[in-house]
């Protein structure tokens, strides 16, 4: 079955991407395995050293490649590892999250949440209501590569 | 100066004294109190309770009807009413819809509300005050009785420091007389228990007056109606020196050498605190 | 005394319209040490607080010290937990009058010499207070 | 033709031809008159001689300031005549170390607002052959008379909501400045634009961008775009398709948006260049406008001393996340 | 081509039991570069890492994925492993199936698509994983303790002791801290200065120890191992060569100003030292205090010295040193609950602060040593205690307990009692917190044998009346409102961060919590660490806490430092920043958001037009960078990239993670 096709049906499951900072919760997602939480697994994560780190094109290229939501996670403002990496990232992210809603995006697609390493039960959480949040909104096609499309199926 | 007027019911009955002191006062000083036309009740107690919207349509109506205005009060009661429920207009936008669409008016929360105190200090300001004092009350020992609602909630009332207020006593200051600070004078005078229970406002009405006596204060200054009744009615007879009771306004029209006489709470002139 | 331990509608409801839990107290007593008028109550301020904490509804309904509150804030002023204890007193004499569908004072309470004496905004405070 | 202010372009051969010769500069930038009498194009004057070409009219609308990175690597000191959007660019480049600022000297030319020349033909209905400006009105001249029209209705698009007409940044100013000016109407479009819904707004985006050639004329007149290599142009990593689809489009747009975001000095030449009228200079605005919202009022190009919002923080910030 | 191997690890049923391993290696095998692909129950095992390093030898592999646990469970473990195979360590790279799939998910069909995604994404990057070489810094054998208080001087003395060479910076003109501040201390009723003056003095005299006294640290630069700080000393106008501690300049000064160390409750002289057993006894003068100073006149304490070691002329100075190591132990401030207008607290003399009491017992003190009233000079007979003043206050104050209060309430009034016998003390409480060896005892003692009297319940308001303080309180286990005429209230305030925690904070480069306490690395196995590799904390910085717990977080810091001043180098980050400078248009954004100044400006000659053009591009500094990588994102051209985390890699993994949904 294709992956149009799929889109379509009631079982279409999302393809959220989140970016998680090594430091806190990339961590924090290990917790919530470790303490056997469960989310769904339409969220697949990316390890990022920083929030710092995250460029928006690596977002904006997500959307292209099919992904339906765009999470990035980082430690709360003030516990940055690197100090001040989230800091920055906060205004880089907050002046991309409101372009990106005026491009036409629905605000739900991309989201930045603070997540430490003890956070398990958090990290759990808002992987839940992310991947809910974009299923109900359904699939994004917004900025979707067509060609790419093309080799999703052929794989 | 202009400012809308909210006077509120007891300033047209018992406490008509501090209306007719307070406006030659203004008038006097450049104040320009707009009575609102057509005032209703200001709601006599804020509601407490997040359900009880019914008890908000009479400050929201008030509220409304100063169209943005400043609106001034001289009454404590009236001017806490309104103050706390033009704070709720502005927190909880719930509650706004549902009042002011039952109302039919438009109010968002805008407009300073303000007691006439605050006008003084902060508008007018003491030092202009002190140039418009013809007899100052030179020798007569004076202490502010503040009660509770324009001091508290302070987040919301903003009016002075709730432990450690000045304001009066700054009034006082500036008309001349001798200040008086008596430790209790933010403590409740026993409100609306007078009504159902007498007794208990007897002994919050006796120690303030005796604090106030010891510190050597010959009268008391309040900005409130009910304040001032109980002050004079529920104290117990203990055959010492009577205190006097006054409204702010009252002095404060002294002080200026304009007409006027204190009323008290039964109407007869120059009531005295104990009998 | 057997402590309730179902479910208090009055304290379920108290919460929810007064904004106040009051789990939140750890009766440091700060309420009852400055209330003014605790000499005519039966409970101290603390006390009804540990009640709602306890869910003691059917004692709360029989005591007296909702009605001596006279709302003066300082309880809330200066509560360490940031309760306002104001709110919670209201909400259970807000509670009893609804559910007694009655009130607790009306007009024909009062003396004729009080109706003459009494400031306007005591009476029309006092029945807004007593009165459902 | 346009009437020439003579006057006042003599006053700036005057003092320029001085600089020149005494070596004080080596290149002035200017304008001289392009292919047809309504536009102006850079001057690059070296002597006495090339500066008889040199105009001041309403159509000097090119942002000279633009091509003084490449001028200052054959040059050691150049002029530049500045208008007040010229002046910002200026700073932006210099904050941006893109050039000295004691290799530059600044002429300020208060500008008066750039007229629009297909405003002017509309405006003029018959074949447009000149026009005279008098008192904050200009007389159009055609074939077959002459018309008068409202000046600011005749504006280029970027001038319309201009807030700085005089140069910020100058060592020398030329003519008296121009009054205080507003721009109510600054953020006019996109708070339109915000009110649409994401559907509708989506759909706009889509139809403008999807006439994007890739051109890249708006990168190229654009002074905060100033990198060796442009994103677009890597091999590696490929961040930008090749493709000429709305993807890809959006993609350029939004990243070359979002590179300004905290430095675009809003002189809205990116808008003028582009040949097919993409909106540009809404996405601009739009991040101008949300981080002076959420970070604090700040106007790139104002000040080169004061730190770009994006390379700073407070620990309170806000965020415009779900999540504070 | 790479020639990229794959593994995958059953960790038992941990992932097998949720991932279908047979479905994971077939798709595996399709994905660009695989060359081998392979399983293993327990790959982390001795015979796991085998498998791992015979593949690479037999298939010639030069990239290696693991599909396992988290990297930050075993990344090290099998970095090790490709190293000993002959691979640079950074070939590898995790696939977390276990914590990040297997264990989240129950539902085979939906983790072990999820698997294979994460394998894919873990290969693409892979593919395009660089050798790295971390670099190697060189540890600088020296240490630094900012303050000088209890923690201060412990710490540098196990560092001195343990050979190392250690500077102690302290503001303040005396080390000491708050602990010179206190008569006795609980539970053993120790005299406070007995147990300090001799560790004040040994820390002084100690060969490996230098103090800085009246000195600031101005800015710390660089990384564990190399910190680069300047110092500033502030000028004492005293020579120390010179002086000779003996004092006369202060007995000869004329000009009075209140003493910080007494809390402002006596006067000290614009010439001073801050109390009796200071170490230096060195005095210093204030300069906006003396008159001379103030005035251009004076000059006494100039004409009186004998050995002539005033110098009005002195300059501050900046000490500009490299530490390895650096232990942050800053102390505590007492709040200010004048806010708490019930409370009059700066209204009456006779309400006082607990440390502001405490000055009342000090033979030094104020008061010579006599307990008695501020207003009257008379011992007061009834003194109320107040705990817990902006302390478990979410309201106006702070929402944590300050942890020594309940004791040192217990200790004043025992105190109190043994120098005015027939005083009554009163102590509200909340709770009493007694935590701690030989304190619940202690407590009780005052309780039972000095006649203290605990009422449960806090006060409403004091009633300042005539000559004494109305106290209305309650006792809530009574049930009963209480009015006390009390001679003196002690307020048990909140201790709280310094004001300027924050700044320190930010200036040594470690963070605070939300009431600007310094955090540890973690609050339960890395309590003197910080998120800052190489600096420490110990004592009430971190938290409110006692004597006894400040001295052992001190030793613990020391501990930590020595163990890292033992080390020759210490190994740098490998994952760090690079520029393509023949692309960097110097626009330098990069350096304005690195934190660790790793990224300089740095000119270079290219050839332009047949001539050479000189321009400003950056360059790294590879062992100050941290590898955050906040540099790559402001750098719109990516001419600056992250190894290890570099845009390309990023990129692919995004690819790869969305190519199968």
């Amino acid at each position: 079955m294709s992956a149009a096709l799929n889109e379509t049906s009631a079982d279409w499951e999302p393809l959220v991407v989140a970016f998680c900072c090594n430091w806190c919760s990339y961590a924090g997602g290990d917790l919530a395995g470790t303490s056997r939480m469960s989310y769904p697994a339409n969220v697949k994560v990316i390890r990022v050293p920083c929030c710092g780190r995250m460029n928006p094109m690596f977002v904006l290229r997500a959307f292209q490649r099919g992904a339906d939501g765009v999470l990035v996670a980082g430690c709360h403002p003030g516990d940055c590892h690197y100090s001040t990496g989230n800091y920055h990232g906060r205004r880089r992210l907050s002046a991309f999250k409101r372009l990106f809603e005026f491009a036409g995006f629905e605000p739900e697609r991309f989201e930045v949440r603070w997540i430490s390493s003890s956070e398990g039960d958090k990290f759990a959480e808002e992987m839940e209501t992310m991947t809910a949040k974009i299923k109900a909104l359904g699939p994004n096609r917004k900025m979707r590569d067509a060609r790419w499309q093309s080799v999703t199926q052929s794989k | 100066m202009r400012y809308r007027y909210f006077p509120g019911c007891t300033l047209k009955g018992q406490a008509k004294s501090m209306e007719d002191t307070a406006m030659a006062a203004a008038a006097a000083l450049g104040i320009e109190l707009i009575e609102l036309d057509e005032w209703q009740c200001c709601g006599a107690v804020y509601p407490l309770y997040e359900d009880e919207l019914i008890s908000l349509l009479s400050p929201v109506r008030t509220l409304a009807a100063a169209a943005g205005e400043p609106l001034v009060s001289l009454c404590s009661a009236c001017h806490h009413v309104l103050k706390r429920a033009q704070e709720l207009m502005q927190r909880n936008q719930d509650a706004r819809h549902k009042v002011t669409d039952f109302l039919e008016v438009e109010y968002s929360g805008e407009g300073r509300v303000l007691h006439f105190l605050e006008v003084l200090r902060d508008d007018l300001g003491f030092d202009k005050l002190t140039e418009m004092i013809k007899k100052p009350l030179e020798g007569r020992k004076v202490a502010a009785y503040y009660g509770c609602l324009l001091l508290r909630p302070s987040k919301v009332m903003q009016f002075d420091d709730p432990e450690n207020p000045t304001i009066m006593e700054d009034l006082l200051k500036t008309l001349g007389a001798e200040v008086v600070k008596s430790p209790y004078r933010t403590e409740c005078c026993g409100a609306y228990l007078s009504v159902t229970e007498e007794g208990v406002a007897s002994d919050t009405v006796a120690r303030i007056i005796d604090s106030a006596r010891q510190a050597g204060a010959e009268a008391l200054i309040t900005a409130c109606p009910l304040c001032r009744y109980n002050l004079e009615n529920c104290s117990r007879e203990d055959g010492k020196e009577p205190i006097k009771v006054y409204y702010f306004s009252e002095l404060l029209a002294e002080a200026m050498g304009l007409p006027g006489e204190s009323t008290g709470a039964d109407g007869s002139k120059e009531e005295v605190a104990q009998r | 005394m057997i402590i309730a331990t179902g479910k208090s509608s009055l304290i379920d409801e108290m919460k929810v319209q007064s904004g106040q839990n009051p789990a939140e107290c750890y009766q440091c007593a700060k309420c009852s040490a400055a209330c003014p008028v605790t000499a005519a109550m039966d409970l101290l301020p603390h006390q009804v607080i540990r009640y709602l904490q306890l869910g003691l509804e059917e004692d709360l309904l029989k005591s007296k010290t909702p009605w001596i509150c006279a709302s003066c804030f300082t309880c809330a002023a200066r509560c360490p937990r940031d309760l306002d204890l104001a709110r919670m007193m209201e909400g259970i004499r807000l509670s009893m009058l609804r559910r007694r569908e009655g009130n607790k004072f009306g007009p024909a309470d009062l003396t004729p010499e009080q109706l003459e004496k009494l400031p306007q905004q005591a009476l029309v405070s006092g029945f807004r207070k007593y009165n459902k | 033709m346009a009437e020439r202010n003579t006057e006042q372009i003599e006053k700036i051969r005057d003092v320029v031809a001085q600089d020149l010769l005494s070596g004080r500069i080596d290149l002035l930038l200017g304008w001289e008159k392009g292919h047809y009498w309504w536009q102006s194009r850079p001057l690059f004057a070296r002597s006495k001689k090339d500066l008889d070409k040199l105009v001041w009219d309403p159509f000097c609308a090119v942002n000279l300031s633009r091509y003084l990175p490449d001028e200052l690597k054959i040059h050691s000191k150049v002029g530049v005549l500045v208008k007040g959007c010229d002046a910002r660019a200026f700073n932006r480049l210099l904050q941006d170390h893109m050039v000295q600022r004691d290799r530059v000297v600044l002429y300020g030319l208060p500008c008066p607002g750039m007229l629009d020349y297909s405003r002017l033909a509309e405006e003029a209905g018959g074949n447009l052959v000149g026009l005279v400006e008098q008192n904050g009105r200009v007389i159009l001249k055609t074939d077959s008379g002459e018309k008068e029209a409202e000046r600011k209705d005749l504006l280029i698009e970027k001038c319309r909501d201009c807030l700085y007409p005089n140069p910020v940044v100058y060592d020398q100013m030329l003519f008296s400045p121009q009054g205080e000016k507003s721009a109510p109407e600054r953020f006019k479009v996109v708070e339109e634009l915000e009110n649409l819904s994401a559907e509708e707004r989506f759909a706009y985006w889509e139809k403008e961008l999807s006439r994007c050639l890739r051109c890249y004329a708006c990168r190229q007149a654009c002074p905060y775009c100033s990198c060796r290599e442009c994103f677009v142009e890597q091999e590696n990593p490929r961040w930008q398709g090749r493709a000429y689809q709305t993807s890809e489009n959006f993609m350029f747009h939004l990243v070359r948006a979002y590179h300004g975001a905290g430095r675009c000095i809003d002189c809205g030449e990116c808008e003028r260049a582009c040949p097919v009228g993409i909106p540009l200079q809404e996405l601009n605005r739009k991040l101008i406008k949300d981080i002076n919202e959420l970070y604090g009022d700040y106007e790139a190009g104002l000040d080169a001393e004061l730190e770009p919002p994006l390379l700073t923080y407070r620990p309170d910030d806000p965020a415009a996340f779900s999540e504070k | 081509m790479p020639r990229i191997g794959i593994f995958i690890c059953h960790c038992g049923s941990n992932i097998a039991g949720t991932v279908d391993i047979e479905k994971s290696i077939e798709a595996a095998r399709g994905f660009p570069g695989v060359v081998h692909v392979d399983e293993y129950r327990y790959l982390c095992s001795e015979l796991g890492q085998d498998l791992i390093k015979k593949a690479i030898e037999e298939h010639n592999l030069d990239r290696v994925v693991v599909g396992t646990c988290s990297p930050r469970m075993h990344e090290v473990t099998f970095r090790k492993a490709v190293t000993e195979a002959g691979l640079n360590p950074y070939l590898l790279e995790v696939a977390n199936i276990r914590e990040h799939c297997s264990w989240v998910h129950k539902d085979i069909e939906k983790a072990t698509p999820k698997a294979i995604a994460l394998l894919r994404a873990a290969a693409a990057k892979a593919a395009l994983n660089d050798p790295l070489v971390a670099p190697s810094v060189e540890v600088e054998k020296r240490a630094l303790v900012i303050g000088g208080g209890i923690a201060g001087i412990q710490a540098a003395l196990d560092i001195a002791e343990a050979g190392y060479i250690v500077d102690v910076v302290e503001r303040e003109p005396s080390i000491g801290g708050r602990m010179a501040q206190l008569e006795k201390t609980f539970p053993t009723l120790d005299c406070s200065a007995c147990i300090l003056t001799p560790k004040m003095v040994e820390v002084a005299q100690h060969p490996n120890v230098s103090l800085l006294t009246y000195s600031e640290v101005e800015e710390v630069k660089g990384f564990v191992g190399q910190f680069d700080v300047k110092i500033k000393q502030k000028a004492r106008y005293v020579d120390p060569v010179k002086c000779t501690g003996c004092g006369i300049c202060y007995e000869k000064c004329p000009a009075k100003t209140p003493s910080e160390f007494e809390m402002g409750l006596a006067k000290r002289k614009a010439i001073y030292v801050p109390f009796p057993q200071a170490v230096p006894n060195i005095p210093v003068i204030d300069r906006d205090a003396c008159l001379y100073f103030r005035k251009g006149r004076c000059q006494i304490c100039a004409q009186e010295c004998p050995p002539q070691a005033i110098d009005y002329e002195q300059q501050d100075q900046i000490i500009e040193r490299r530490y390895g190591a650096i232990i942050v132990a800053t102390g505590f401030d007492q709040m200010n609950p004048s806010h708490y207008g019930e409370y009059g607290y700066g209204q009456h003399p006779d309400i006082l602060t607990g440390l502001e009491f405490e000055r009342l017992f000090n033979a030094s003190g104020p008061t010579g040593g006599k307990v008695v009233r501020l207003s009257d000079g008379k011992p007061p007979k009834k003194v109320v205690f107040i705990q817990c003043v902006g302390s478990r206050d979410k309201a106006r104050g702070m929402n944590y307990c300050s942890k020594i209060c309940c004791m040192y309430t217990a200790k004043q009034a025992i105190l109190l009692k043994e120098k005015v016998p027939d005083a009554k003390s009163y102590v509200f409480y909340i709770d009493v917190r007694t935590a701690g060896k030989g304190y619940e005892e202690f407590q009780r003692r005052a309780a039972e044998e000095y006649d203290v009297a605990y009422l449960r319940g806090q006060v409403g308001k004091i009633f300042p009346e005539s000559d004494h303080l109305m106290v209305h309180g309650v006792d809530s286990l009574s049930g009963k409102t209480i009015e006390i005429k009390a001679d003196m209230v002690v307020l048990a305030v909140a201790s709280v961060a310094r004001a300027d925690a924050p700044e320190v904070g930010r200036l040594v480069g470690i963070n605070s919590d939300s009431y600007n306490f310094f955090n540890e690395a973690h609050p339960k196995l890395k309590p003197v660490e910080t998120h800052t590799a190489g600096i420490f904390i110990a004592g009430a910085c971190q938290a409110p806490k006692d004597i006894p717990e400040t001295v052992a977080q001190a030793s613990a810091a020391a501990v930590k430092v020595v163990g890292l001043l033992s080390k020759d180098m210490l190994q740098g980050e490998a994952c760090t920043a690079e520029v393509n400078q023949a692309e960097c248009s110097g626009c330098l954004y990069c350096e304005a958001v690195c934190p660790y100044s790793a990224i300089s400006p740095v000119e270079i000659e290219e050839r332009y037009h047949g001539g050479t053009l000189k321009r400003t591009v950056v360059e790294v500094n590879p062992t100050l960078c941290h590898g955050c990588g906040s540099c790559t994102v402001v750098c719109r051209s990516g001419t600056i990239n992250l190894k290890g985390f570099s845009n390309e890699q990023i990129l692919a993994e995004v690819d790869a993670i969305c190519l199968q949904r």
